[in-house]
């Protein structure tokens, strides 16, 4: 456990938080390499099932960012998305998918500090959360199983 | 039960309806559904007291579709299902002649939209206490308890796709578990690929539910998937303002926001 | 983010105001509509925009001149200045503050002795009965200021119209008022 | 089997001081389907790019990744150097190692493993990458204008001036805006109607201009290049073409005292009136709210008298279709309506006026014939009062802002009262005096050092009326606050400029934005101010935001350039990163059911229904279409698709798909 | 339903006859006013200026303790009571350490869900609808309703009425057969706690007030505080040597209007209490000419739109 290093992925939008964490950059402020970007035009485009696709391949935790309400660049984008994801939490968490690792955020092309400590601090929670086992228990067994159908 | 042979016998007679979708007696104990074409089908109509399984999932199917101008029996549920389908462009008023068994056995015709929603406006909509009692003890549960729970019912999932025939809101042609490019479900039935396929299933029906309890019924494996749907009936309504089937031209509550849609976990 | 902020720039005097009262002194752009709609403003030393003036320049002579000012002790708190101010700047809270803190740091203006007396004397009576005692408190008043001699002329005349009760009204509940003053005496406030 | 060029950007020393570029050069090389892979020290520079180029030619690329910095920087030069080799420029992708991550990690292996994680991730998605090719829309040269004021007449004419068709849409009977109404225009004291009457007129004269007066719009479908606009020409109760604008209908008519509109209430106009005499087109209306014969069922003056019998009662509203490939909105702004001062006594005190109405006043040809005489009993003010920022700057009243305009006017309003009564004293209550502008400040001065006016620095708090007189009670904060009261003959305010009445409803009705007062938003606050967020639409002049009137008419002149760049060419190319519904052969058409749930999503309206027919011309499928020229590609539809029947170009399903597989397993 | 009663101290002693007549008000109308058990003081402007949780603490053991009892609304005649209850109310509902530190002073419990009426809600909330029916003897005269500070401000905690101009008195007095006059002074401010400590200041300041009131031909003026009672109707002597004139016009509260109007007679109002002696010549017919300035008063809904 000691060595443990969280995989995350972030998914986020490009014209508020992608564009944020370009500021992080270009401010220079620090974070955690565990954290990797996926860009997306918009939070409206996050489709649940890559998030569920994210944690069945082996991610401990999963941020999901974009511009704060009446930000978007679409100008609703982000209103659609808050809906689906305020209904797939509940349903998350009713089948005991861990909300805990999954954060939602507002970051907008300015919060260049917000987004280091975004992921500085899902970092450190998941870090101390530990391996996602629940969700790579049933990984590993798939894969055993998908192994013995291949075999016969 | 007269009355309502008599009435679709009248129907079909007059050429008002091709065919009628109503319940009948199966070659065991069990009720099925029957689509009477004929005089002599419509004497084989029943209405008993198990005759509560909902008929409107039939009207979409293709084959059902090509017997022509369509009438059905409807239970509440059922009227649900044909509101929400309404909504998503899939029945047009006047499309289907809908008749309803009341209490006292006499029969309402729903001529058009309107009267099914004022109808369903004081109807008992709400899921069973037994149903609110079960997803209640899954609530009160730990996390790893629920996924341990879900786990286990999931394992027994044979992927036989039961449910998804069953539901009156599954009507695609082609459902995104027979995609393949990228292959979003895994096809085999495997834990992974069941947890995938019931939330997404689930994700599909949030909001779009009508409690109407077909999949569950459907399932040979007795996963009770229902209350995965059942769950999401009441944050939607209380969030969003939004019940699934209850008007003929209701904007999908996940179609559309509010500003000021309330939540408490987005930092 | 507030809160580290304050931790960076310990207690400017516009900080602890701001902490003491939720008033932001900087919101003020010295549009002077307080001043023009006080109905007291002719009388003060420093009318109220350039109370936030001075307020603003955090500079503590300027603070020193508030909390011996007339200009906290006239303030009738009939919130005019709030009512209309385009900032919606709480000014009264803000007099409030600053008269107590004046009491405080023994600070009061001279001329501000008769207001003063009559509110102590005011809380007085209410701490010994939970009620006002009218009679009592302008005798109380009286001691503190020495003015005898006020408005002796209509006394009678109020008693006969029977607005003077000679007997003050004692509630049940007298010790726990008597109880909160202490408490809040204790809570480091103004000593009644 | 992919060939996929992979070239890794040191950044100078921005990306190679964290990162071991030619290690992930090095790692990336051994990914599958990369045929060729090299670190440079600048690759957006020419060499960069000559190589980029020669490898893509050289190794017969099929697919290219670029990894340096935020794709938000460098990705349109990389996509155009593909496609100047001959690539086409959607197969190329940027992994982004320097903002996400040379510069916010420490020199370590963990950080030049993340760069080669994201360059693998983009290599994987690059092969599914598709050649797209841009969007060709082609484009109607005639653009509309709405609203006729000042800035839409200069949009107007210099449009029309570059040889293309205009539609000018105008609310009022007459075209001329608020422009009309002032007395003189500061700082120069021109008369405004002199310098304005000759541009209205050159409106209705001009050959490319069509003039729609007491007109709105109500439905505007469609998209750049391709707008349709539905306007409903009010009812005018007259036969245009027959009327000869001779004037007798408006001055035999027996209604004479409804307040007119124009002089904003200090004066009367009949119920069938022209707005005022330069009036474009000088042709009368019936205001059929306030007609006898409208309301009683009998009178018919004006038609009797009328020598053309041009008079039409029965005439009806008339919708009329118009076809634009842009639109410029030049709607302009409004004043703040009585009863927002209760303090003031605004529309309590007949005295206390508004800065419109001392236009009118001051106006040679306005209700007083130029004469200052107060409402209340005509008697000429000795002693006036000017209240600065009544309302602007003002969060309680809803109104953060600065009205801009308003230190101007109300200098020239000192000015023009002085210059008129020269025994008079003009006082100005004012918080700040923002004259920036050609010879603003000067302008200023002269009205306090040669007109003598009073500038009083402090708001007013009340104003009530005592004997006749109005008590205006302030402060001079520069006295140390004191208390002043002023007894004077009359108070006008400056009152704030608001976005115009209905001005949310239009927004709506055209699908722009606007802010939370109201004025239509700009696309962006410098780069992009004449534009909107909807493309094809433009803004001029103060519906904006309060603007003087050099300031709108530049705005106007830099919407018309935009129509003109936009009408320049036949047709529009578009980016081609936009959602499509994707079909199949028949019988099944589309994997879309046709429940059309994403269409209320769409913030574009660009989710269409199509209709599929049989030989027979039956519908037998109605599936959803997405309109390209109106998608900005946001992809809120296709994650809301169950059946996944809409995908999105450049962000497709698949492609995001294995960007998470790739990201996650190494 | 136990409608609760705050009286405050005043209301016990200098303005006797605002209670009297609000008790005889609610009698002829058959509501019953409770008076909360053991209420104390509510600590009036000497807390605030003084102290702030003792300004927080004496109201909200009012207001426990009227919870206790089960009562839902207090009507609370006295502006300054009124507004102090109010404020109490907010500031405790915004702040809950605050809220929780009061609740530890008082050693009660406190919900803070208690609705606090001023007079003229009381009155809207259950009398105005059969007022009309009635009035028996209506109040025919010229009245300068006065409102003062404490009744409409702060405007955003209060949220009574409008914070300029006014107009819920002034349709009580129309609707008791008055003709409530449009004037200047109704929201400025009287001198409030300084009738004592600065005697010169209040008659000033009541002074223009009764000066403008007179100057529009008002006969009789309105208020709804004791404060502003004593200043304008126990400082005349004060103020008419202010005025350097003698303004006789007589200072009424709105429960003694309404009373009149409805029939009650002079002593059950405690009329005769006054200082300035009221006299209220009988007008049988209706003022003839109302004041024209009335007319001009805008439609309050527009001036909130």
């Amino acid at each position: 456990m000691q060595d443990f290093e969280p995989k995350i992925v972030a998914f986020v939008c490009n014209w508020c938080t992608y564009a944020g964490a370009d500021l992080t950059g270009t401010s220079r402020t620090k974070y955690a390499a565990n954290v990797k970007i996926i860009r997306f035009p918009c939070t409206g485009r996050i489709d649940f099932m890559i998030l569920m696709k994210a944690f069945e391949n082996g991610a401990d935790g999963i941020i999901v960012s974009g511009c704060h309400p009446n930000d978007c660049h679409y100008s609703t984008g982000n209103f659609h998305a808050r809906r689906r994801w305020i209904v797939f939490r509940n349903l998350m968490n009713f089948t005991g998918i861990d909300t805990e690792r999954i954060l939602f955020s507002w970051v907008s092309a300015a919060e260049g500090f917000k987004w280091a400590d975004v992921v500085n601090n899902t970092v450190a929670k998941i870090r101390e959360m530990g391996p996602y086992e629940n969700y790579n228990k049933i990984a590993v067994s798939t894969l055993l199983k998908e192994e013995v159908s291949n075999h016969e | 039960m007269n009355e309502l042979i008599n009435k679709v016998t009248k129907l079909l007679n007059d050429k008002t309806i091709d065919a009628f979708i109503g319940y009948g007696q199966g070659s065991t104990d069990r009720v099925r559904a029957i689509f009477a074409r004929t005089v002599e089908q419509a004497s084989k109509l029943i209405y008993t007291p198990a005759c509560t399984f909902n008929l409107s999932g039939y009207l979409l199917k293709h084959e059902v579709k090509h017997l022509g101008k369509l009438g059905i029996l409807a239970n509440v549920a059922a009227l649900r299902s044909i509101m929400q389908l309404a909504s998503e462009f899939q029945i047009k008023d006047g499309e289907v002649y809908i008749l309803f068994v009341n209490d006292d056995a006499s029969l309402t015709e729903f001529s058009d939209f309107q009267s099914i929603e004022a109808f369903l406006e004081k109807a008992n909509i709400d899921i069973t206490p037994d149903e609110k009692a079960r997803i209640e003890k899954i609530e009160a549960m730990s996390v790893s308890e629920r996924w341990e729970f879900w786990n286990k019912e999931f394992e027994k999932c044979i992927k036989c796709y039961a449910c998804r025939a069953a539901c009156p809101m599954c009507y695609c042609h082609r459902c995104t578990t027979d995609v393949n490019q990228p292959q979003w479900i895994p096809v085999a039935s495997h834990e992974r690929g069941n947890l995938d396929y019931h939330l997404m299933r689930a994700m599909h029906l949030a909001g779009r539910c009508i409690n109407c309890g077909e999949c569950a019924n459907a399932c040979p494996m007795d996963i009770p998937l229902n209350l995965l749907t059942y769950q999401l009936i009441d944050p939607i309504k209380t969030g969003f303002g939004a019940t699934a089937g209850m008007k003929a031209d209701a904007v999908y509550a996940l179609s559309t926001f509010k500003p000021d849609d309330k939540e408490n976990f987005i930092i | 983010m507030s809160a580290s902020h304050d931790q960076h720039h310990p207690m400017t005097l516009s900080g602890e105001l701001r902490m003491d009262t939720g008033v932001i002194i900087n919101k003020c752009y010295q549009c002077g509509k307080c001043s023009a709609g006080c109905p007291l403003s002719s009388e003060m030393d420093y009318p109220p925009s350039l109370v936030m003036r001075m307020l603003q320049t955090d500079d503590p002579k300027n603070y020193d001149k508030l909390l011996k000012s007339m200009t906290i002790w006239l303030c009738v708190s009939c919130e005019m200045c709030l009512t209309r101010c385009p900032m919606e700047i709480d000014i009264p809270r803000l007099m409030d503050n600053l008269r107590q803190k004046s009491v405080r740091a023994k600070k009061t203006n001279p001329q501000a002795k008769k207001i003063i007396a009559f509110h102590k004397s005011f809380l007085d009576s209410i701490n010994y009965t939970g009620r006002l005692y009218e009679m009592g408190m302008v005798v109380d008043y009286k001691m503190r200021t020495g003015a005898m001699t006020q408005d002796v002329m209509i006394a009678p005349k109020m008693f006969v119209k029977g607005k003077l009760n000679p007997i003050p009204e004692i509630i049940k509940g007298r010790k726990k008022i008597a109880e909160i003053f202490n408490r809040v005496q204790n809570n480091k406030e103004v000593k009644l | 089997m992919s060939r996929i060029g992979v070239f890794v950007c040191h950044c100078g020393e921005n990306i190679s001081a964290t990162v071991n570029c030619e290690k992930v050069a090095q790692i990336s090389k051994e990914l599958k389907g990369v045929e060729f892979s090299t670190d440079y020290k600048y690759m957006c520079s020419d060499p960069g790019q000559t190589m980029l180029k020669e490898a893509i030619k050289e190794h017969k690329l099929d697919g290219v990744v670029v990894a340096a910095c935020s794709p938000r920087m460098h990705e349109p030069t990389f996509r155009k150097a593909c496609s100047e080799a001959g690539l086409n420029p959607y197969l190329c992708e940027m992994s982004n190692i320097r903002e996400h991550c040379s510069w916010v990690h420490p020199k370590d292996d963990l950080t030049t493993e993340k760069a080669e994680d994201l360059v693998r991730v983009m290599v994987e998605k690059v092969k599914k990458n598709k050649a797209l090719n841009s969007i060709k829309v082609p484009v109607t040269k005639t653009a509309l204008v709405i609203g006729g004021g000042v800035a839409g007449i200069q949009a107007a004419l210099d449009i029309a001036n570059c040889g293309h068709k205009v539609v000018m849409v105008e609310k009022q009977p007459s075209i001329g805006g608020h422009m009309s109404q002032l007395s003189e225009t500061f700082p120069t004291l021109d008369c405004s109607q002199c310098i304005l009457t000759p541009r209205m007129v050159e409106i209705a004269q001009h050959p490319n201009i069509t003039l729609y007066t007491y007109a709105e719009v109500e439905k505007v479908d469609g998209f750049i290049g391709n707008f349709k606009i539905t306007v409903r020409k009010k009812s005018k109760s007259l036969d245009e073409h027959l009327c000869t604008g001779c004037g007798l209908c408006t001055t035999k008519c027996p209604q004479k005292k409804i307040p007119n509109e124009f002089e904003r209430g200090l004066g009367f106009r009949p119920a069938i009136y022209v707005p005022f005499p330069q009036a474009v087109p000088n042709k009368p209306v019936i205001d059929r709210e306030n007609c006898t014969y409208y309301i009683k069922g009998k009178c018919k003056v004006c038609e009797i008298v009328c020598p053309t019998k041009a008079i039409r009662f029965d005439q009806e509203d008339e919708l009329v279709e118009i076809e634009a490939g842009a639109i410029v909105l030049a709607t302009g702004f409004d004043v703040l309506k009585s009863d927002f001062f209760p303090e003031y006594g605004y529309g309590k005190y007949k005295d206390v006026i508004d800065g419109l109405q001392f236009e009118r006043l001051a106006s040679a040809s306005g209700p007083t014939m130029g004469e200052i005489r107060r409402p209340s009993d005509g008697q000429i003010p000795k002693k006036i009062v000017f209240v600065a920022c009544a309302g602007s700057r003002d969060p309680a009243k809803g109104i953060e802002y600065c009205s801009k305009i308003c230190c101007m006017y109300t200098a020239k309003h000192a000015m023009l009262y002085k210059h008129k009564v020269h025994d008079g004293t003009p006082y100005v209550f004012y918080m700040d005096i923002r004259a920036g502008g050609k010879m603003y400040e000067e302008f200023v001065r002269r009205a306090i050092v040669e007109d003598e006016t009073q500038y009083i620095r402090g708001r007013v708090s009340t104003i009530y009326e005592k004997n006749g007189k109005l008590i205006v009670k302030g402060a001079d904060t520069l006295m140390g606050a004191e208390p002043v009261e002023i007894e004077a003959d009359m108070v006008v305010l400056a009152t704030a400029g608001v976005a115009n009445h209905g001005a949310e409803a239009l927004a709506q009705t055209v699908h722009v934005s606007y802010d939370a007062y109201k004025f239509f938003a700009e696309a962006h606050p410098k780069l992009k101010p004449v534009e909107t967020n909807t493309a094809g639409i433009f803004l001029a002049g103060a519906c904006q935001a309060p603007k003087d009137i050099p300031e709108s008419v530049a705005a106007a002149s830099g919407a018309a350039v935009k129509v003109a760049a936009l009408f320049s060419n036949d047709e529009l190319t578009r980016e081609p990163l936009i959602a499509v519904v994707n079909r199949q052969a028949p019988p099944v058409f589309s994997s879309c059911v046709g429940c059309f749930l994403c269409q209320s999503v769409c913030p574009y309206q660009a989710i269409e229904r199509e209709e599929i027919k049989n030989r027979n011309g039956e519908v037998i499928k109605t599936l959803a279409k997405v309109n390209e020229g109106l998608c900005q590609g946001c992809g809120t539809c296709v994650a809301l698709c169950r059946t996944k029947a809409i995908d999105i170009h450049g962000y497709s399903n698949q492609q995001v798909y294995t960007e998470v597989m790739a990201l996650l397993n190494d | 339903m136990k409608i609760g009663f705050y009286p405050g101290c005043s209301m016990k002693g200098g303005a006797r006859e605002y209670q009297e007549s609000v008790v005889a008000l609610a009698k002829v109308f058959d509501i019953e006013l409770v008076e909360i058990p053991d209420w104390n003081c509510c600590g009036a402007t000497a807390a605030h200026n003084l102290n702030k949780e003792l300004s927080l603490s004496l109201p909200a053991r009012i207001m426990a303790l009227a919870e206790k009892e089960g009562i839902t609304d207090i009507v609370v005649p006295c502006a300054a009571c009124y507004n102090r209850l109010s404020v109490t109310k907010h500031e405790l509902a915004e702040d809950a350490s605050l809220c929780s530190k009061v609740t530890g002073i008082i050693d009660l419990k406190y919900s803070g869900k208690t609705n606090i009426l001023n007079i003229i809600q009381f009155i809207d909330k259950y009398i105005t609808d059969k007022l009309e029916e009635k009035v028996v003897k209506p109040f025919n005269y010229n009245t300068a309703c006065y409102y003062g500070c404490l009744l409409v401000r702060p405007h955003a905690i209060l949220n009574f009425d409008r914070v300029e101009d006014p107009q819920s008195m002034d349709v009580l007095v129309k609707k008791s057969g008055g003709n409530a006059i449009d004037w200047a002074f109704k929201t400025e401010c009287c001198g409030a706690g300084m009738s004592v400590s600065r005697t010169d200041t209040v008659a000033r300041l009541s002074g223009d007030i009764l000066k403008d009131a007179s100057d529009r031909k008002a006969e009789v003026m309105v208020v709804a505080c004791p404060m502003c009672h004593s200043n304008l109707d126990m400082r005349r002597p004060e103020i008419n040597k202010y005025l350097d004139e003698k303004i006789s016009m007589p200072v009424l509260y709105i429960s003694q209007v309404l009373g009149l109007a409805v029939g009650l007679d002079a002593k059950t109002l405690g009329l005769n209490r006054h200082m300035t002696e009221v006299i209220l010549p009988d007008k049988p017919v209706k003022n003839a000419e109302p004041a024209e300035v009335s007319k001009k008063v805008a439609n309050p809904e527009k001036m909130e739109a």
